[in-house]
């Protein structure tokens, strides 16, 4: 495969951003959830 | 005290008192004229030593003419929303019910006259200092430049001043705001003047389209302005 | 005997603080009402609320009739707030001052030379820039554009602070005329001595409610 | 928040996923596993583009979502300022939209300059669709900025709206200059001639399945953010109960 290191950087760096970026939502949302109260989601 | 209550005050009215007070500050005052205008004529020798080419210097004067319109432009704008945030006569205003369309169209104004000023300085520095040469039938097309592209300037510098100078200590993030919204006006500007100057080779008749998008520029933006300036000066 | 001020169990936060937490306070046309209290209790913020600066989050209030919780905006054209601030333009003479606020509303400069008059800031002194003035001559001048814009709700925060014994006394005439006039006053003040003899009624505000 | 507690009986369960986030977070994972072994194994290389074109079943999605993510934050901050009650989940999805949207147009301008330095040799060219993406980048990161000044709910609600919309007057506006800057001085674009990819089955499905993929996970990270902001904003007026509580226990000590 011709230019892998640009390839693999693509790759690397979307992906890693992403589960980074998932990662924290979730911790963030998991802190945040066992601190309010049930009535204050209004998704649930 | 013949009676209280209040008068209605029409926008116009309004705008015209506030363009004329903060005219009036700066005749007293003197700051854009002892301060702001020699900060924009060093932007333009700063400009020649970075360059160092005369002939490169004239092909892009215009550009640089207006960079250093812009940069002054953002001093301009916090100077003239200082002058009311310093004794809270901004916040008088807002208390006083003024209508903010009539607050921003007043200040864009004032904003608008001392811009003239300065760009009137920085063509007649780009005549002297980089040797560009303007004929006649380039004035027309400059002279409708400049007017179209500093009711842009103003009306957005405007804008995001008042934002700014709403949400006390954040005056940092005007130029962030500001800067990429008036990219049109540097790019249109720029090239008109360019033709006007006729330098690289273009003609006078390739600035006209340009003018157009300016004026459309300054058109959308006093719209929003008007509509959102409220919004944007409370707390 | 109508209502200008009527708060029920207001609350107003100021960044994130609930400088009003329940207050409930009226206040009837013509009243010169004194607020006393310590620092931070919510004098500031009670005057601030009633000038429509600040949102009422919770409870209910109403100022010259006026729902604040619906709009906060119809109601400054008439009252007048002096604050910490005097809001005048510090490059500008006494006369220009004043002068934009009577052009702003369309007052005539007979009203304007009146005001400076009574207001003792006319003469020579009338065409020094703001920036060379006194405290009280400031204060003076503040007061004056509440004046010409006739406001019919008066809102002084501290009005006698940094101010000698003779401004202070002047404050206090100046009070006293717009009362006379018809405008309701409210003083936020330390000046318990001095303010009691001004005001028909006196309210304390303690830990943002008022009693 | 404690003192909440102790009085009522409330409960703290509920987490922030429902099922629709968890089937469209696993709709996420198995299109995006499916970009990664088709992007990367299973398609050919293009003719022309070779190999750079792997970086397309990235590099198109991520852009896709960027401007997804800005037109989203424009329609919710209209929405806010034309619903009758300011409903604030209109404010939290602009906001976590905006949020995502700045992240993956870093991301775009990032491949699709790994991309261009392959394909034309230069990682940057003043093409109109490249430095309205900047403008766009620059322009939101200055949302954000505004969103983090402070204020009341409703303030920020109402001032980042406004310069929402501020920003669509704007971008276009920006697009349409540079588009006439490069038509009248450089007739000759980079852009033009190389930039074909003849697709064929496999590589159109896996470009689709990429879009398909990241909608997903803008999506999810777009309710999972906003359902975090809503708990801030929560905890936010719990401390204010809180803080209320306080000064009226304060008051009548003083009684």
């Amino acid at each position: 495969m011709d230019h892998l290191g640009f390839i693999a950087a693509v790759y690397l760096t979307t992906f890693g951003v992403i589960i980074v970026l998932v990662a924290k939502t979730v911790k963030q949302g998991r802190d945040l959830a066992s601190k309010v109260a049930d009535k204050d989601k209004p998704w649930t | 005290m013949s009676g209280l209550g209040a008068r209605p005050i029409s926008i116009s009215r309004v705008a015209r008192v506030i363009a004329t007070k903060d005219l009036r500050i700066e005749l007293r005052s003197r700051v854009v004229t002892n301060q702001v205008f020699p900060f924009a004529g060093l932007v333009m020798v700063m400009f020649a030593f970075a360059l160092d080419n005369d002939a490169v210097l004239s092909r892009v004067a215009g550009g640089l003419v207006w960079l250093a319109t812009l940069f002054s432009l953002i001093i301009l704008v916090q100077r003239s929303f200082a002058v009311d945030s310093a004794d809270g006569a901004l916040e008088a205003q807002r208390v006083a019910g003024l209508d903010p369309a009539g607050i921003f169209i007043g200040k864009a104004i004032a904003v608008m006259a001392q811009l003239v000023v300065l760009e009137m300085l920085l063509l007649l520095a780009a005549v002297v200092l980089y040797r560009v040469e303007l004929h006649i039938s380039g004035v027309v097309l400059l002279v409708t430049c400049v007017i179209c592209a500093t009711a842009g300037l103003a009306f957005v510098g405007t804008l995001y001043g008042g934002l700014t100078a709403g949400a006390r200590g954040r005056e940092t993030l005007l130029p962030l705001l500001m800067l990429p919204v008036v990219a049109p006006v540097l790019i249109g500007a720029t090239r008109a003047t360019e033709s006007a100057f006729t330098s690289g080779g273009a003609a006078v008749s390739d600035g006209w389209p340009w003018v157009g998008v300016l004026a459309v520029f300054a058109v959308v933006f006093a719209i929003g302005g008007i509509l959102s300036f409220g919004s944007l000066i409370e707390e | 005997m109508s209502l200008v001020v009527d708060f029920r169990d207001a609350v107003v936060v100021f960044n994130g603080f609930p400088a009003l937490a329940g207050a409930t306070f009226q206040v009837t046309r013509g009243e010169v009402v004194l607020l006393q209290g310590p620092n931070g209790a919510g004098k500031t913020t009670l005057l601030r609320a009633c000038a429509g600066l600040l949102p009422v989050v919770r409870g209910s209030a109403n100022v010259l009739g006026i729902d604040l919780c619906v709009d906060r905006q119809s109601v400054r054209a008439r009252v007048g707030l002096l604050g910490h601030a005097n809001g005048l333009f510090a490059d500008l003479t006494i006369r220009e001052n004043i002068l934009f606020w009577a052009q702003v509303i369309g007052a005539s400069t007979d009203e304007v030379t009146a005001t400076m008059h009574r207001m003792g800031i006319d003469g020579r002194i009338a065409d020094e820039k703001v920036s060379l003035l006194s405290a009280g001559q400031k204060r003076r001048c503040a007061l004056a554009c509440l004046v010409v814009r006739r406001a019919e709700l008066w809102l002084l925060d501290e009005p006698h602070a940094g101010l000698d014994a003779k401004g202070r006394d002047e404050i206090d005439a100046i009070i006293r005329e717009a009362s006379s006039f018809g405008a309701t006053v409210l003083i936020a003040s330390h000046e318990l001595e001095r303010t009691k003899g001004l005001a028909t009624r006196s309210v304390s505000v303690v830990a943002g409610q008022v009693q | 928040m404690t003192s909440a507690s102790s009085t009522t009986t409330q409960t703290f369960t509920a987490k922030v996923a429902t099922p629709t986030t968890r089937l469209v977070g696993a709709m996420a994972i198995v299109s995006m596993a499916w970009v990664v072994l088709g992007g990367l194994f299973v398609t050919p290389s293009d003719v022309n583009q070779g190999d750079a074109v792997r970086i397309m079943y990235v590099h198109v999605p991520t852009a896709w979502v960027a401007y997804l993510a800005f037109i989203v934050t424009a329609i919710a901050s209209a929405c806010w300022l034309l619903s009758r009650k300011h409903a604030m989940g209109f404010d939290r999805v602009a906001g976590a939209s905006a949020e995502v949207g700045v992240i993956f147009m870093a991301m775009t301008l990032l491949s699709g300059g790994l991309w261009g330095r392959i394909t034309w040799g230069t990682y940057w060219a003043w093409d109109p669709r490249l430095t309205t993406t900047a403008f766009l980048l620059v322009t939101y990161i200055g949302y954000l900025a505004v969103r983090g000044l402070g204020g009341s709910l409703e303030q920020r609600a109402r001032r980042s709206a406004v310069i929402a919309l501020l920003a669509v007057l704007e971008i276009p506006l920006v697009h349409f200059s540079v588009l006439m800057w490069r038509s009248l001085h450089q007739r000759a674009s980079v852009l033009s001639g190389d930039g074909d990819i003849k697709m064929d089955g496999s590589m159109l499905t896996t470009l689709l399945v990429g879009v398909i993929g990241f909608t997903c996970t803008f999506a999810w990270l777009v309710m999972h953010r906003s359902r975090v902001l809503a708990m801030q904003d929560a905890v936010q007026s719990s401390q204010l109960d809180a803080a209320l509580q306080d000064r009226a226990s304060e008051s009548a000590g003083l009684k």
